[in-house]
């Protein structure tokens, strides 16, 4: 027997497989297609103080290996989610849950950050300061080391549990985005958010996404994913999630060997809803293959 | 929600980009105005097919071909196996029909009124179907649905039935309720000319189609909506045009 | 009929085609498989100062829509290329090539450009800045706008012919070195060059490429290619010419209506020798089916 | 080079993990010691496959599945049509063989051997052949080779032929020049056991298969060199352990 447990930050994985925010709603959800007590944990829609509708439509654009998106943080707000979407999910999932937060400014992030650190559901909390589709400053945030430290530093004042800070992959030099979410206190750091991408419709003339750009994932972006899990885990202490077009075991287990202590599915949950479950359940034959007892054993510093 | 593998036992043209595809195998759970979400090898995103029609082990297409995986769809042959994710999106709701429903389809809007209206039909219901076309040319199931009520074409070009739109044949219709989808300037058209209450079935490019990613989200009088999971099909008066 | 024809700072090309540095040699071994005069024109392997061997294999690796090279400007040096590849050239080609320059200081740039820049078969210089794959300054000058200032600049007070920079996509702002080299008097910018990618071997649990990371190209990074076009071309009023993932007829158009005056082929011409034939050839056929009648109509500001 | 499509006849096991591919078409201008590259859906670059026999339309490949292209070459069918780049690389040069060549592969090194055997055999030269693998479940060919010419086999566990590596097979071999193909170990054992000049066949990762990526070049003391254009054939004399 294989073994696929890891631990994340105090808490113990069943397996590495955490479904990404953004791509698994609140949960209960994809509790209909299968038991998701099954996953690591999964990463809830990103969330931010008030209720958001996000962009405007079209936000989805296909593309080779993977698809853009544009969605924009649309979610209920936290207080909804407090009140509504947590017990909804309590009732399909008996693990911690991370708890993905979005935001414009740094009291944003802190006050969302503190009431989620509340809720008992919640084992991580991720702040997202990279998120491509919205404006004045979730990218600033994501893409300037000193804003970086400052949300992350602010954001830690606050909480209690473990913080995970997602990066995003749309800068020269990521291990120094790194290094300073690590110096202003993050307990683990969680990469890539999605490349900045575009399409035109030839017929229109006119870009495919109506906010013009958006947030390109799928197995189009894996290299450029191990690349910076690789650099990044190089670099820092605290453990680091890889994600980023991940769409089979094997793409798993190269993600653990680039130095992830866990890793997040995103779009290709969107392609086929039991992507993640797929992926568990082929875990051990792929580790077998590749004569690994334990992903412990693929872990740096483990 | 089902994730079904169904093998393709007909693909063939109705009209010059307009095809007809059959499909055999569990098609259960799956309700008139819903639609179902095709893995297209080679492509990354499903492809979103409203259903047509409906058998025992049979679901029925029509499919135009209007980008790349639609191109490749068309290509397919008899004997294929897709991987298709089924029973997506609300449907229409049929308790609203009272005794004359109209029912409203613009080009490619109109498949997913056929299996409604085979079951208005059984319900005893006294049918009215309006299809709009933009030429003769483009004219499809004009016979399958005169089975089932009674029929008016429009043309934009005049060259068949009555010339103009679908709403240039509503002024003799005394309907219930409407049942409508098409493009979404007729949409819209046909909710002002219309004083009956009824449902529209949309359109957005999406992402996932059983409503995790957001993608295809809309804002509507009664909170916002994903088109693939509380849609495709609004009332009425709930749509902020 | 419909006119493919495009106006290259000066130059009229027969169509806005381009096979892209590193992937179509000094040209002749193409001109075996059919008549590269048939090309807009094309830019031959990058050339610096001193031959070089470039590094370590294995070089090459695979990924979903896309690979990894890390070959690192192997060339004979630009005093063979002069001595023996142009004149081998100018017996298959009578149009006016593109010369790629690597290098490694601005005296390097420098010293190279200016003796191509005599040289009769050049009709324009792309200036490499962008190199992922070499260390000690090819890089640097990629991602930092002052250095890119710099060696454009110098670049420029020694050449007559037309300078074109070849940007890297591995910055988080690609703006501001666009708007860094056509303030030093660039005559124009080609990008994307690669991203920079990496993959691992399972079996051996090693990087696939000896020199660990290496740059990813291919259909892959297309969207990104196109959003950095896009962002560059409403940023600056020189020419770009687009490249990133270009694999068919359609792909040509969709990055000229980002912005592009012409496009550069790399990788499929390397999983496909006749990629850019094909691609001229099916081009008036795409042009007909989204009515366009010029390409010209396409470039902004013409 | 030539760009051709081509269609399988036969693919099947010839041990667990080595295939026999055939396929059909326009197989001119191919020579023993070349490779062909290999268009697979779903994969981005060509595979390279070296070339194990030539018929007058047909050509025999033999492969190992070692990776992703490989294994879904293991899985095509007879009749499936592949786009195939072929007459790539320089090959062996039939003309230094001597009265009495020895030819010696290991593993999927043994396939491009056959093709330079049958060749040499119609010269009417003595040959020996000397065929090295890890253990008797995993010998191929060791009957068509023994048409030939003398053949040894080694195995590395002992379980055929003779125990140990390729090299263990040479003693009172008295050969005038070798042709080998194998695992990079093998090839430098065997350059460094024989006294004989000789060429080796190597691998390494390609990009394009034809020149033009410069991803698999190498250092010669003939200067650098294209596995894929000046190679994958090396003189003994030229190369850098």
């Amino acid at each position: 027997m294989v073994d696929t447990k890891v631990n994340l930050l105090g808490i113990e994985l069943d397996n590495p497989i955490i479904p990404a925010s953004g791509t698994f709603g609140y949960g209960y959800e994809f509790a209909e297609f299968y038991d998701i007590n099954m996953l690591g944990t999964f990463s809830f829609k990103g969330t931010t103080k008030e209720p958001r509708f996000g962009n405007p439509t079209p936000r989805i654009a296909e593309c080779t290996a993977g698809m853009i998106n544009s969605v924009g943080l649309q979610n209920p707000g936290v207080e909804k989610v407090i009140a509504e979407e947590l017990p909804k999910l309590k009732k399909v999932f008996n693990k911690k849950v991370m708890a993905n937060v979005g935001g414009f400014s740094i009291d944003e992030y802190k006050e969302v950050c503190e009431k989620l650190d509340k809720e008992e559901q919640v084992g991580w909390i991720e702040v997202n300061i990279s998120c491509p589709n919205v404006h004045g400053g979730g990218m600033s945030f994501g893409t300037d080391p000193k804003s970086a430290f400052e949300v992350t530093k602010e954001v830690k004042k606050v909480t209690t549990k473990p913080i995970i800070v997602k990066l995003s992959p749309n800068v020269t030099d990521i291990v120094s985005m790194a290094k300073a979410v690590e110096d202003a206190g993050a307990d683990g750091v969680s990469l890539i958010n999605t490349l900045l991408g575009m399409r035109i419709n030839l017929k229109t003339r006119e870009p495919v996404i109506k906010n013009v750009m958006g947030g390109f994932s799928g197995p189009a972006i894996f290299p450029v994913a191990v690349r910076m899990v690789y650099q990044v885990a190089n670099a820092v202490k605290i453990p680091v999630i890889g994600m980023g077009g991940i769409a089979t075991a094997e793409d798993v287990i190269e993600m653990m060997m680039a130095g992830a202590t866990a890793v997040e599915i995103g779009a290709q949950n969107l392609i086929d809803p039991y992507a993640s479950k797929n992926i568990i359940e082929d875990l051990p034959r792929v580790m077998k293959k590749y004569k690994i007892t334990s992903l412990k054993e693929l872990i740096k510093g483990e | 929600m089902k994730q079904v593998f169904l093998k393709i036992t007909k693909n063939e043209h109705l009209t010059k980009d307009v095809l007809k595809m059959v499909l055999k195998g569990d098609v259960s759970d799956i309700k008139a105005g819903q639609f179902v979400n095709i893995k297209i090898e080679g492509e990354y995103l499903r492809r979103p097919i409203s259903v047509c029609d409906l058998g025992k082990n049979t679901l029925t297409l029509i499919y135009k071909v209007v980008g790349k995986g639609t191109e490749i769809m068309a290509n397919m042959k008899k004997g294929e196996v897709l991987d298709v994710l089924t029973g997506l999106g609300n449907g229409y709701d049929l308790s609203c029909a009272g005794e004359r429903p109209l029912l409203v389809g613009g080009g490619v809007g109109v498949p997913p009124l056929y299996l409604l209206a085979k079951e208005l039909k059984k319900q005893g219901k006294d049918i009215t179907v309006t299809l709009g076309f933009n030429t003769k040319d483009e004219i499809f199931y004009e016979k399958e649905f005169s089975k089932l009520g009674k029929v008016f074409v429009t043309t934009v070009d005049g060259s068949y039935g009555i010339k103009g739109f679908v709403t240039n044949a509503l002024e003799n219709v005394d309907a219930t309720y409407f049942y409508s989808c098409g493009p979404e300037p007729m949409l819209k058209a046909l909710s002002n000319a219309t004083k009956i209450s009824g449902e529209l079935s949309f359109e957005e490019r999406m992402g996932c189609g059983f409503g995790a990613c957001m993608g295809c989200s809309c804002k509507t009088l009664t909170g916002n909506k994903r088109i693939c999971k509380e849609g495709p099909v609004m009332k009425k008066e709930e749509i902020i045009w």
